[in-house]
């Protein structure tokens, strides 16, 4: 049971991911890559900010690994984040999961990422090309 | 207390990591409350969570002089 | 909406498949790689030996994709499979879905490893260290 | 008719592509009880599925002489 918890100002290295969860004992490994997008209802971004506030978010992003080793049948999980200025196309999380059974590493690898994105302390700031917005703040 | 502040409760409260004065016994309800008086549109966000030495707190929760208190506002990382 | 097909002696390259499925246009990548296994059941496994009757192979993956894009929100499929003999740890089959919204590439994912594994004329037979087994030929 | 077969049915026929003559009007359930007569081992299979022309075939599917028909055991990919 391993896990594997960072975050980075780096460009994300999915084959880093994947390579932490692999393991001849698995059967099966899922990946969820997050991407910058070059639009949010309909209006074109340029550039995303990501702040993090981060001895708390790697004690988040813990809890959330700590979680999916015990509660799916998984034998490894990584979550690298990354913070600072991204562009369309560039990668904000990636979350990988090794496991006997390809079930549980769907069901962990879900469960790690909906939780991310509700617990962690991590925030991002769209820019378009007229404004900025701090994504989810207000209603 | 240390106070902290991220994402759009940095830039309201135009800060990023500054020292209150405690009040006797404050609770994390009473940072609240006197934060939303002083910055209105603190009480304009989806939610403002508070965390306490790095966990998040409820509003009961007591603040010692030594503590680390920030605020969260909505999440939105991933 | 666009798709990727191929059954290949060759390895399997993750980052070849992601690649199909990256754009702009997305949020959202979900990969899942099998692996092979050590052991089945606790029997060592030495080496798999995949079959495909390929050209029906082909047909039965690329419904998958089609069904795949009409059914959730996603923009993109590559379902890779691999045959001939194969050791612990490679990969037979890598599937990357790319979409605006996680939830659809989640579950668009999982719809083809599963739906792959029921109808694609596929066979493995699993080589142990005193004899070997077709996968799931006998009750 | 030309009949493949694949997985256990190639070893269990002993052939993997192979001409077989066509009786006046077999169909699919026609073949599979011929079959399944002349390697009783086909009963034991979890399930013996056969396509006509690349395609999931049912027993009443007609079975002409250009058809090519393959032998499905249990698929296993992935």
């Amino acid at each position: 049971m391993k896990k594997n918890i960072e975050i980075s100002t780096n460009a994300l290295v999915i084959e880093t991911c994947r390579s932490f969860v692999h393991s001849g004992n698995n059967g099966a490994e899922c990946l969820f890559v997050g991407t910058v997008r070059d639009q949010t209802s309909g209006q074109s971004v340029v550039k995303l900010q990501f702040e993090a506030y981060e001895s708390m978010a790697i004690k988040e992003m813990e809890k959330i690994a700590d979680k999916a080793l015990r509660e799916f049948d998984i034998s490894a999980i990584c979550i690298h984040h990354r913070t600072g200025t991204l562009t369309v196309g560039e990668i904000p999380v990636i979350i990988a999961v090794g496991s006997p059974h390809r079930q549980a590493a769907f069901q962990a690898c879900q469960y790690a990422i909906d939780t991310l994105k509700e617990t962690v302390p991590i925030w991002k700031k769209e820019f378009f090309t007229d404004g900025s917005v701090w994504v989810s703040a207000h209603p | 207390m240390k106070l902290l502040a991220f994402g759009i409760t940095r830039e309201i409260i135009g800060m990023s990591d500054s020292s209150r004065t405690l009040k006797t016994s404050m609770t994390v309800g009473d940072l609240r409350k006197e934060l939303c008086g002083e910055f209105p549109k603190l009480k304009e966000l989806n939610t403002l969570a508070i965390a306490v030495n790095e966990t998040y707190a409820t509003d009961d929760v007591e603040i010692n002089d030594a503590d680390v208190v920030a605020l969260i506002p909505p999440v939105s990382g991933g």
